[in-house]
């Protein structure tokens, strides 16, 4: 009784026309268990308030309690649609901490995986934005191709997503024989795809209508919230990791950095943010190529460190391009087999705060493709 | 009124032939209810490279039943704290809306369960009890998502009824005439000589032609909107509003709803077909053209509206709601307004 | 008035472009499999439900260490001399330890693979099968020890007469030849 | 810039507020700072020409025994150097400014360490739990923290 008393006050200090709506944790277009409880005035946002936590699932507790190598499947399920990019910071920090040089054929193997999931991961993107926007056809072309993806992910992993492939200065397994052959054919279909969508859904007058000129996020608004990814370049900030801080063997590639040009709309809202993903796939494929052209046949791919990782003490942060934007890992090591403290900042996490502050003003469909244009991963947020 | 059932013929004018008469677009619409559902599930699963539902029956022909099947076993659930009576009255109230249209269709030279001298005119007006039916399920579950839905429906359907209007009336003012069996005979002949052509007349209507080809698009959009599909679904966008104002409906009372979706299509399909694509007539001068024949080409032909408006469905994203009243207000009520003049024009002169 | 008259032809023709698409689509191969009946064959190296080839075994319990999850149980018995019943490895080398327990709890067992990787003998595997959906929880628990419980016991009683016998001889020699193993595995 | 020369800068400026300089490897090279001055010197390191760190890429809270530290790294969109800060507090009192209104991605980053670890962020307008529900007691990061039996009357272990 108090409780509905309670209410009954909050609800008479509003103004009399607006409601509050609770978008999740069960909607079909959060991406997840997320909730959003949003204040509408008839059909347009006045305020919204994400409230996370739906998914927390102790990463960084867990990960004090366990061995080094025993943390990397549970990075696999941080943004579990690029489980591939997100294990690589990881143990590209701990082989800062080791002072470890992997071999160019690990290197060599790793971007091409990583690059692969980048599509797979940007398939998921374009295609949920699609759905947001009410066309269900070009999601399932997408998750044709991103199903080709992942076998070929699998036939080197052993599994489908969450794939436990990096190692601390190594891989898991070597290549498969046709791998080469498959990766090309996988690019070829990958640009047919993206053609046929760019008519069907990209241009679609409907579409633009209802993505351009929305959500606009301003390059100095997307920096100082530490937006990345496809979110800060969707803005015009032409700002790569791949190519700003090249970690890796990313410098041997030629490659260009997609950003919101505002060939539609304006640069920073959600149209452009989604062509970001749709051009960013055409450069992975260029990546792709250039490294089957260039990677070595012989070589060892397996670790050549022991069994059992022990890293000096010391602490490190280490951050890679992944397709939802920066993933970084900071690790701070007792020089004993376990973590003192790993961090995972998560470009979801981080992307998603921007939420609050570019939804004001727009109309509740918007909010949904301001969300879809985010891409986030509820895995990733909650951690 | 003249004798335009056969059954009247038949049986003479008694209770049963009326109640054959009354049941038999019922019949016909839980059928072809049973086939568009099939039809939808399979095209949208051509379009997107898949096989769709292939287990119950010889590729899945069996899947609608199936679901009713399903449906008829789903508990019914009424919220707490909705307005019991109202909720529970909605389903029938739309599903009665979409069925009452039947009544003046025409399904061939002698069958037209009431031959009434308005039938245009009543088909608009039992057209709108749905929004009734809409408004009062999406206020009666109390549900935010389903209210928002219920609003959104009531402003599309009124808004895109008057350029719907609009394009009938066109047609109207060509056929001088409201009786849809009229409307029907006035178009036999060959393709040339339907409405959407510019109806019978000698070489002289070709400038009309361009109208009338446009108002027939007209009434092919608002008719999208008023029967809340794709591009037009934001009353159930199922994005944003879960499932609009049937959020809350399970069991039965959501195949209410599900059949009177359907229903609406083929009323609206089959309005366009009367008036615009020659009803009942036969494309191609006498050849196969007859009272049972017209039942063929009657539903042919609304088959194929029905057809274009699955596949539109399956092929364009979805308006937000600003967009779809601009472009009913400001892109098809004026252009309607263009082409009636256009025709009226035509009219004056011929 | 141009740019509305460009809006409207923008919508309708990028309408009957999508339309042209999706119409093509209706008529190219599908690429649904009809899992029953039809079935992708998994890679060779796809990480599904473990096997163990107990016969490889050597009870070395790295496997349990290896696992992020807890999701495997080992237990072990010390093979005494006197036990008539002897077992030659796979690698021609005689069993030291009896596995007396090798439980493997599949909801809890997160597919990893880092089990297999630490393996010395190579004696749990993935194994390409991933139908066995069970109806309780409790099914999921493989057990994977070929003894009896009899044999448990017996074997149990026959080390605890051999640890009397040996602790009447030589008082504290047990322990060292033991530990010293340890140290080596981890050297390794 | 280099973190040598950002401490050589800040050290004239802010005197004693900048406490030491450590670029032992393979740590990355930080500068440990007064929890008193943080605000000024991130505005500082923030606006000024010569540093412009306008991307906070990360805020780490943890528990240091005695202490809690917090760890901000820095990044600079124009000049592309990096930067380590650390700042510490005592764990019985753990107060440590915000820098939600510099960089307003610390917002969620502070939420959450307030959350896990138990800082008490000064000036943050809405230090609420993000991770863990609102009624949550305690901080589940810190190294003595104990997971309650029951919560609502579910239970917490499995």
């Amino acid at each position: 009784m108090s409780d509905i008393k309670r209410l009954d006050l909050e609800y008479s200090q509003l103004e009399s026309d607006r409601m509050r709506i609770n978008v999740g944790p069960q909607h079909p277009s959060t991406h997840g268990v997320l909730r959003l409880e949003v204040e509408v005035d008839g059909e347009i946002v006045t305020e919204v308030v994400p409230h996370l936590g739906y998914l927390h699932r102790c990463f960084e507790k867990h990960c004090e309690k366990m061995t080094y190598l025993q943390v990397i499947p549970y990075i696999d399920r941080l943004d579990y649609i690029s489980a591939m990019n997100n294990e690589w910071p990881y143990v590209m920090a701990l082989e800062k901490l080791m002072d470890i040089k992997v071999t160019d054929k690990v290197e060599y193997i790793r971007v091409i995986m990583a690059e692969l999931n980048r599509i797979a991961n940007h398939q998921i993107a374009v295609a949920t934005f699609g759905l947001d926007a009410g066309a269900f056809t070009p999601f399932l072309f997408f998750f044709r191709d991103r199903e080709y993806i992942i076998w070929i992910l699998e036939k080197m992993s052993g599994a489908r997503l969450l794939y436990n492939y990096f190692r601390v200065g190594g891989l898991a397994a070597d290549v498969y024989p046709g791998f080469k052959e498959d990766c090309l054919n996988i690019v070829k279909q990958v640009r047919k795809t993206n053609a046929e969508v760019m008519d069907l859904l990209i241009y679609n007058k409907i579409f633009i209508q209802r993505s351009a000129n929305v959500g606009i996020l301003t390059p100095e608004v997307a920096i100082n919230f530490a937006c990345s990814g496809p979110v800060l370049r969707g803005s015009g900030v032409k700002f790569d990791l791949r190519k700003d801080e090249p970690y890796s063997i990313y410098d041997r590639f030629d490659f260009d950095i997609p950003v919101g040009t505002g060939e539609v709309g304006v640069v920073g809202d959600c149209w452009n943010r989604n062509m970001v993903r749709v051009n960013e796939m055409e450069q992975s494929c260029r990546i792709i190529e250039q490294a089957i052209a260039q990677m070595p046949d012989e070589g060892d791919v397996k670790a050549l460190v022991p069994k059992r990782i022990k890293p000096p003490k010391g602490e490190v942060y280490m951050r890679a391009e992944n397709p939802k934007g920066e993933l970084g890992f900071y690790i701070v090591s007792n020089g004993t087999d376990k973590p003192e403290r790993i961090k995972a900042r998560g470009a979801s996490f981080v992307n998603l705060s921007v939420i609050p502050e570019i939804s004001k003003g727009y109309m509740f469909a918007d909010l949904i493709l301001i969300l879809g244009s985010i891409d986030i991963v509820l895995g990733e947020v909650d951690r | 009124m003249e004798n335009v059932n056969f059954l009247y013929d038949l049986l003479g004018k008694n209770v049963i032939s009326v109640l054959l008469i009354v049941s038999l677009p019922l019949m016909f619409v839980l059928v072809y209810a049973l086939i568009a559902i099939l039809a939808e599930l399979k095209v949208s699963a051509w379009i997107q490279e898949r096989l769709g539902p292939m287990r119950t029956g010889p590729w899945g022909i069996l899947q609608p039943i199936a679901e009713v099947v399903k449906l008829i076993q789903k508990e019914d659930i009424t919220p707490d704290r909705s307005s019991k009576l109202l909720y529970n009255l909605a389903p029938f109230i739309i599903f009665t809306g979409a069925y009452a249209a039947f009544a003046v269709i025409p399904f061939s030279e002698y069958f037209v369960p009431a031959g009434i001298n308005l039938g245009l005119f009543y088909i608009f007006a039992v057209g709108s009890i749905s929004a009734i039916g809409i408004v009062m399920g999406g206020w009666a579950s109390n549900n935010k998502y389903s209210l928002m839905g219920a609003m959104r429906s009531v402003a599309q359907l009124i808004s895109y009824e008057i350029p719907a209007a609009m394009a009938v009336l066109s047609i109207v003012v060509l056929a001088s005439t409201m009786n849809m069996q009229e409307i029907n005979k006035i178009q036999s002949g060959w393709f040339w000589n339907w409405f959407i052509f510019g109806g019978p007349g000698t070489l002289a209507k070709l400038w009309v032609i361009p109208f009338t080809l446009g108002l027939g698009l007209i009434y092919f959009i608002s008719s999208l909107a008023e029967t809340n599909r794709v591009p037009f679904d934001i009353p159930e966008g199922e994005s944003e509003l879960v499932a609009g104002f049937h959020t809350e409906y399970s069991g039965m009372k959501f195949a209410m709803f599900f059949f009177a979706e359907y229903a609406n299509m083929f009323v609206v399909a089959a309005v366009l077909t009367t008036i615009f694509l020659g009803g009942w007539n036969s494309p191609f001068g006498d050849f196969m053209q007859g009272p049972f024949w017209g039942v063929f080409w009657f539903v042919s032909k609304a088959f194929t509206v029905v057809l274009v408006q699955i596949w539109i469905r399956w092929t364009l994203p979805r308006f937000r709601v600003d967009q779809l009243m601009y472009i009913g207000w400001k892109v098809l009520l004026p252009l309607s307004f263009i082409c009636f003049m256009a025709v009226s024009l035509y009219v004056m002169l011929k | 008035m141009i740019q509305y008259i460009k809006n409207i032809w923008a919508g309708l023709s990028s309408t009957f472009i999508g339309m042209r698409i999706t119409w093509k689509h209706l008529f190219v191969k599908k690429v649904t499999i009809q899992y029953p009946d039809e079935r992708f064959k998994l890679p060779e190296k796809a990480r599904n439900r473990l096997y163990l080839e107990m016969s490889r075994c050597n009870g070395c319990n790295s496997c349990a260490i290896a696992c992020p999850v807890n999701c495997i149980t080992v237990e072990t018995i010390r093979v005494s001399p006197d036990d008539p019943h002897q077992e030659v490895h796979y690698n021609g080398k005689d069993r030291k330890l009896w596995v007396s327990r090798y439980d493997i709890d599949f909801a809890k067992c997160c597919y990893c693979g880092l089990c297999t990787a630490v393996c010395p003998s190579e004696a749990i595997q993935h194994t390409t099968e991933y139908e066995y959906s069970v109806y309780n929880r409790e099914s999921l628990l493989y057990k994977f020890q070929t003894l009896t419980p009899e044999q448990v016991k017996e074997k149990e009683r026959l080390l605890a007469e051999f640890r009397a016998i040996e602790k009447v001889c030589h008082p504290e020699g047990d322990a060292k030849p033991a530990e010293k193993k340890v140290v080596d595995k981890k050297t390794e | 810039m280099l973190p040598n020369e950002i401490y050589d800068t800040l050290k004239t400026e802010f005197g004693d507020a900048v406490i030491e300089y450590n670029d032992q490897q393979p740590t990355d090279s930080f500068i440990l700072i007064g929890a008193d001055n943080l605000f000024d010197i991130c505005h500082t390191l923030r606006d000024k020409d010569a540093f412009l760190f306008d991307y906070l890429m990360c805020l780490t809270a943890m528990d240091l025994g005695e202490n809690v530290g917090v760890v901000y790294h820095l990044y600079s969109m124009t000049h592309k150097h990096r930067l380590v800060l650390k700042v510490t507090a005592p764990k019985t009192d753990p107060k440590i400014p915000s820098v939600e209104m510099i960089w307003r991605t610390a917002d969620w980053h502070e939420r959450e360490a307030f959350d896990l670890i138990g800082v008490n962020f000064e000036g943050h307008r809405n230090l609420i739990r993000i991770l863990c529900p609102y009624d949550w007691e305690g901080h589940a990061l810190r190294k003595d923290y104990v997971a309650p039996e029951y919560y609502h009357n579910m239970k917490v272990s499995y």
